[in-house]
C-alpha cells in the first residue's frame, strides 16, 4: 500500500491553504532500466479535494509531474476545524486518500 | 495545536474509512488522454474544447528563471479573472506538454501550484480556460542546467 | 515619522524593482530556485515514515525501537543527533547514527545486522533504516552540534578521519579536500562548504540526511558519504565501516556549533 | 556466604576499574598511532565494486602519499621534495606521437562537459568524461561551471596564441598538454586529475580538449 501524504492545511482570513505532499514514483515510461528495459509508466492521473466531505476541487495529471509530487492550493470560505481530505488515483488503479485538520 | 504527527495518524485512520463508503464520484477520475498525449499548447487547448491560445497579463505563471535541476521545477499558475474552468501548465519541450490541469471551482481560488519534470531548457507555459472556450497564457524561457559532478 | 517610512518604503519597492529588472546573475537564480523548493521537502514523507517505524512492533522479536540508546540514554531522541558519532559501550565502537540504528535494530528487534549492512540503500530495511535516521535528525533540527571527544576512540576517530579527509587516491587524485578544503568554491553551480572547519549553520554535515531532488531520493549521510567516495572513483567504502565513521567524526566534530538544519532539501 | 561476598567484591572492582577508566581514558596505554589506524581502516573498509578496485586507495604513488602527510600537517611540501616529484612527474608524459597538438574544438567541448566514468557504476571501456567544466569556467555560454580552478575563457587569446602551429606559440601549447596530462609535473600537490597519466583520457581526447583552449576558432577564444 502507499505511503501516506502529508497535508498542511492553515487558516489565513477567511481561506485556507493546503499543501499537500504524495509519496510516488511518478515514472515517465521514458525511462530505461540498467538492462536497457523501458521501464512502464506509472503515475498520478488524477487528484481529487473535498472539504467537509464536499468535492471542491479536481484535477488530472501526467507523468511530468515531479516525483513524490507537491500540490498547493487555496480553499474558499475554510476555516479552522474544517476537515480537508484528498484522494489521488494512479494510472494502475491505485488510490489513496488522506485527511487532515485545518489549523 | 494539532502536531503534524497527529494529523498523519488521523490520516491514516479516515483514509479506509473514506475509501469504504466510496464518497469520492467515479467521474472525478475522468483521464483525457488526448491531452496528455499532445505536443503542442494549441492541442491541448483543443482537446479540453478551446479555441487557440492567445496571450494574456490576467494569467500569472512563477517558475524559476533556472532550473538547478529538471527533474523538480517548481511552477505555479494563477488568473485574477472571473469564469475560469481550468487552468494548467505546460513544458513545451518536454515528450508531452501537458503536465497538470486543474478544474477550478467556486470553492477554490483559481491559483495552483505544483512541480514539473523538464527533460532541457524550454519556454513553460501556464493556461487558462474560461467557461466560455477560451484559451489564454502566460510565458517564460526556464533554463535547465547540468549540476554536482555531472557523474 | 510616518510619512517617512512610506516614503522610504516606496524608495526600497523603486529599487528593489529596478534591481529586479536588472539581469540576475545565475547564482541569484539558483538561490531563488532553491527558495521556492523550500516549502514542501519531501523528506517530510520520510521523517514521518520514520517515525512510525521507531513506534511500530517490528521484527522477529515483535519489538520497537523505542528503548534504543542513541548515546542520550534509552528511548531518548530529541538531541542525539547532533552527538553522533560517538563511542558506544555495549559494542565498544564508535557509531554513527544509521550504524546505531541497526545496531538497535539487532539488539531489540531481532534483525540481523550483517543482512542489513549488505542490503544496497534504497531498498529493504536499509531503506527504513534512512527513514529513521530523518526521523532521528529531524528531532534535534535547530541544535548546535557537540560531538564528545572524551573517550579515547572518539579522538583517535577524528584524528584518523582528519586523514581520511585530505586522502588523494583513485583515478583522479580526488580527496575529500579537493572539493571541500577551501572556502568560497563550487563545483559546477553547487557551492562546496569547507568542511575542515564549521561551515555554518545547515550546512554540510548539519544538512544530512536530505532529499535529492536530482534523483527524488532520500540520502542519509553515509550515502552521501558514498557517493561522494563513488564520484571521487574510490573503491565501494562499506556501510557502516569504521572508516565512513571516522570521517563523520572528523567532519562533525569539526561542526560544533552548527545548528542543523537536516532534513533538507538538495540537488 | 563467603562466595557471595567473593563475587560482591570482584563485581566492585571491576566496576571500579571501568568508572576510572571512563574518567581517565589519557591513562590507558598510548594513543594509537592515527597513521597506522587511518592505513589500517583503508584497508578494511573498501571493498573492489565493479572497476573501481581496492588498490586504487591501498596502493597510491609517493607523489600522493607526501601531498596527504603535508595536508594533515597542514604544512605545504618542502621545496626540494616538491621539485623532486614535479620533475618526476614531468617525466611520465606522453608527448603527441605524430607531433599534432590539436583535435576538433567541437570535440573537446563534449569531453569538458562530461563527467563521466571510471567510478564503480561505470564500466570498463566506456568513454571517459574530463570533467573540465566542474572546477573551470571556458566557454562563455556554460554558466554551470566550478571555481576550484582557474577560469579558462579566452585561454588562448588572453596568452596572445594566434597560430597554435607557430614557434612563438610552441611553449605555451607543450606546457597545456603537459598540464592536462599530468598536473603534477607543475605543481606536486595540484587539485588537477592526471588525465593522460592515469589513464583517465585518450591521446585523441587530450588534442580535442587542447583544441577548445588554443585553436582560435574556439568559443573559448572569441
Amino acid at each position: 500500500m502507499a505511503d501516506p501524504m502529508r497535508i498542511r492545511a492553515q487558516a489565513s482570513g477567511s481561506n485556507a491553504v493546503v499543501r499537500v505532499l504524495m509519496s510516488h514514483e511518478m515514472e515517465t515510461g521514458q525511462r530505461k532500466d540498467s538492462a536497457g528495459k523501458v521501464v512502464p509508466a506509472w503515475h498520478i492521473t488524477n487528484v481529487t479535494t473535498a472539504l467537509n466531505g464536499k468535492q471542491v476541487m479536481s484535477a488530472e495529471w501526467g507523468p511530468a509531474v515531479a516525483k513524490n509530487p507537491f500540490l498547493q492550493f487555496t480553499l474558499k470560505g475554510a476555516k479552522a476545524g474544517d476537515k480537508v481530505s484528498v484522494t489521488w488515483k494512479d494510472n494502475k488503479g491505485e488510490t489513496r486518500t488522506d485527511e487532515a485538520t485545518i489549523s | 495545536m494539532q502536531t503534524r504527527r497527529d494529523t498523519l495518524k488521523q490520516s491514516m485512520a479516515v483514509a479506509s474509512l473514506l475509501a469504504a463508503t466510496g464518497l469520492f464520484p467515479r467521474d472525478a477520475f475522468a483521464f483525457n488522454k488526448a491531452a496528455f498525449e499532445a505536443r503542442s499548447i494549441a492541442d491541448v487547448a483543443k482537446a479540453y474544447g478551446a479555441g487557440a491560445p492567445t496571450e494574456s497579463k490576467d494569467v500569472t505563471l512563477t517558475a524559476p528563471d533556472i532550473a538547478e535541476n529538471g527533474a523538480v521545477v517548481p511552477m505555479a499558475v494563477a488568473s485574477s479573472l472571473p469564469g475560469i474552468k481550468h487552468l494548467m501548465v505546460l513544458v513545451e519541450r518536454n515528450p508531452s506538454a501537458l503536465v497538470a490541469k486543474f478544474d477550478v471551482t467556486d470553492a477554490v481560488e483559481a491559483n495552483f501550484s505544483t512541480r514539473a519534470k523538464m527533460g532541457q531548457t524550454s519556454d513553460v507555459y501556464a493556461v487558462a480556460i474560461t467557461n466560455d472556450g477560451k484559451a489564454l497564457y502566460a510565458k517564460k524561457e526556464v533554463k535547465v542546467t547540468l549540476g554536482g559532478c555531472g557523474g | 515619522m510616518r510619512k517617512t517610512s512610506i516614503t522610504l518604503a516606496i524608495l526600497f519597492g523603486a529599487l528593489a524593482a529596478s534591481g529586479a529588472l536588472a539581469q540576475k546573475s545565475a547564482t541569484e537564480s539558483i538561490e531563488e530556485y532553491r527558495k521556492m523548493l523550500e516549502d514542501g521537502n519531501p523528506a517530510d514523507l520520510f521523517e514521518a515514515k520514520g517515525d512510525a517505524l521507531w513506534k511500530q512492533k517490528r521484527g522477529p522479536k515483535n519489538a520497537s525501537l523505542e528503548a534504543c540508546d542513541l548515546g542520550k540514554g534509552p528511548g531518548v531522541v530529541k538531541g542525539a543527533f547532533v552527538e553522533l558519532p560517538r563511542y558506544f559501550a555495549d559494542v565498544a565502537k564508535v557509531q554513527d547514527l544509521e550504524s546505531r540504528l541497526v545496531s538497535c535494530m539487532e539488539r531489540l528487534q531481532g534483525f540481523n545486522a550483517a543482512e542489513i549492512a549488505k542490503t544496497p540503500f534504497g531498498r529493504g530495511e536499509m531503506a527504513n533504516v534512512t527513514a529513521l535516521a530523518t526521523y532521528v535528525a529531524a528531532e534535534s533540527k535547530g541544535l548546535a552540534f557537540n560531538l564528545p571527544q572524551s573517550h579515547a576512540q572518539e579522538k583517535t576517530f577524528y584524528e584518523t578521519g582528519k586523514r581520511l579527509f585530505f586522502m588523494r587516491g583513485g583515478t583522479h587524485d580526488f580527496a575529500c579536500a579537493s572539493c571541500h578544503g577551501e572556502e568560497g568554491k563550487r563545483i559546477r553551480l553547487q557551492d562546496l562548504p569547507d568542511l575542515t572547519k564549521n561551515p555554518g549553520d545547515g550546512v554540510g554535515f548539519a544538512a544530512w540526511p536530505a532529499y535529492r531532488v536530482s534523483n527524488g531520493q532520500m540520502w542519509s549521510m553515509q550515502l552521501r558519504l558514498n557517493d561522494c567516495y563513488r564520484q571521487q572513483r574510490f573503491p565501494y567504502p562499506e556501510f557502516g565501516s569504521d572508516a565512513i565513521t571516522a570521517l563523520s567524526t572528523y567532519l562533525g566534530v569539526n561542526s560544533k556549533g552548527a545548528k542543523s538544519a537536516a532534513p533538507t532539501i538538495k540537488r | 556466604m563467603k562466595q557471595t561476598l567473593l563475587i560482591l567484591v570482584s563485581a566492585l572492582a571491576t566496576s571500579a576499574a571501568m568508572v576510572g577508566c571512563a574518567g581517565r581514558p589519557a591513562a590507558q596505554s598510548p594513543a594509537a598511532d592515527p597513521d597506522q589506524v587511518a592505513a589500517q581502516m583503508v584497508k578494511t573498509s573498501f571493498r573492489s565494486q565493479g572497476i573501481a578496485t581496492v588498490d586504487r586507495v591501498t596502493n597510491i604513488d609517493e607523489t600522493l602519499k607526501l601531498c596527504n602527510a603535508a595536508d594533515v600537517a597542514g604544512k605545504p611540501l618542502d621545496a626540494a621534495v616538491a621539485k623532486r616529484l614535479e620533475e618526476a612527474n614531468l617525466k611520465t608524459i606522453k608527448w603527441p606521437t605524430d607531433g599534432k597538438y590539436l583535435g576538433d574544438w567541437k570535440e573537446g567541448e563534449q569531453i569538458a562537459q562530461s563527467g563521466r566514468g571510471m567510478t564503480w557504476t561505470d564500466t570498463a571501456g566506456a568513454v571517459n568524461g574530463g570533467n573540465c567544466y566542474n572546477c573551470h569556467q571556458i566557454s562563455k555560454q556554460e554558466i554551470s561551471f566550478g571555481t576550484i580552478g582557474p577560469s579558462l575563457y579566452n585561454y588562448g587569446k588572453l596568452r596572445a596564441v594566434a597560430d597554435p602551429g607557430s614557434a612563438a606559440s610552441k611553449p605555451i601549447v607543450e606546457y597545456t598538454w603537459g598540464k592536462i596530462w599530468n598536473a603534477k609535473a607543475y605543481n606536486a600537490c595540484s587539485n588537477m586529475p592526471r588525465s593522460g597519466h592515469m589513464g583517465n583520457l585518450t591521446e585523441q581526447q587530450v588534442r580535442h580538449i587542447m583544441a577548445l583552449l588554443l585553436d582560435p576558432q574556439s568559443p573559448v577564444n572569441k
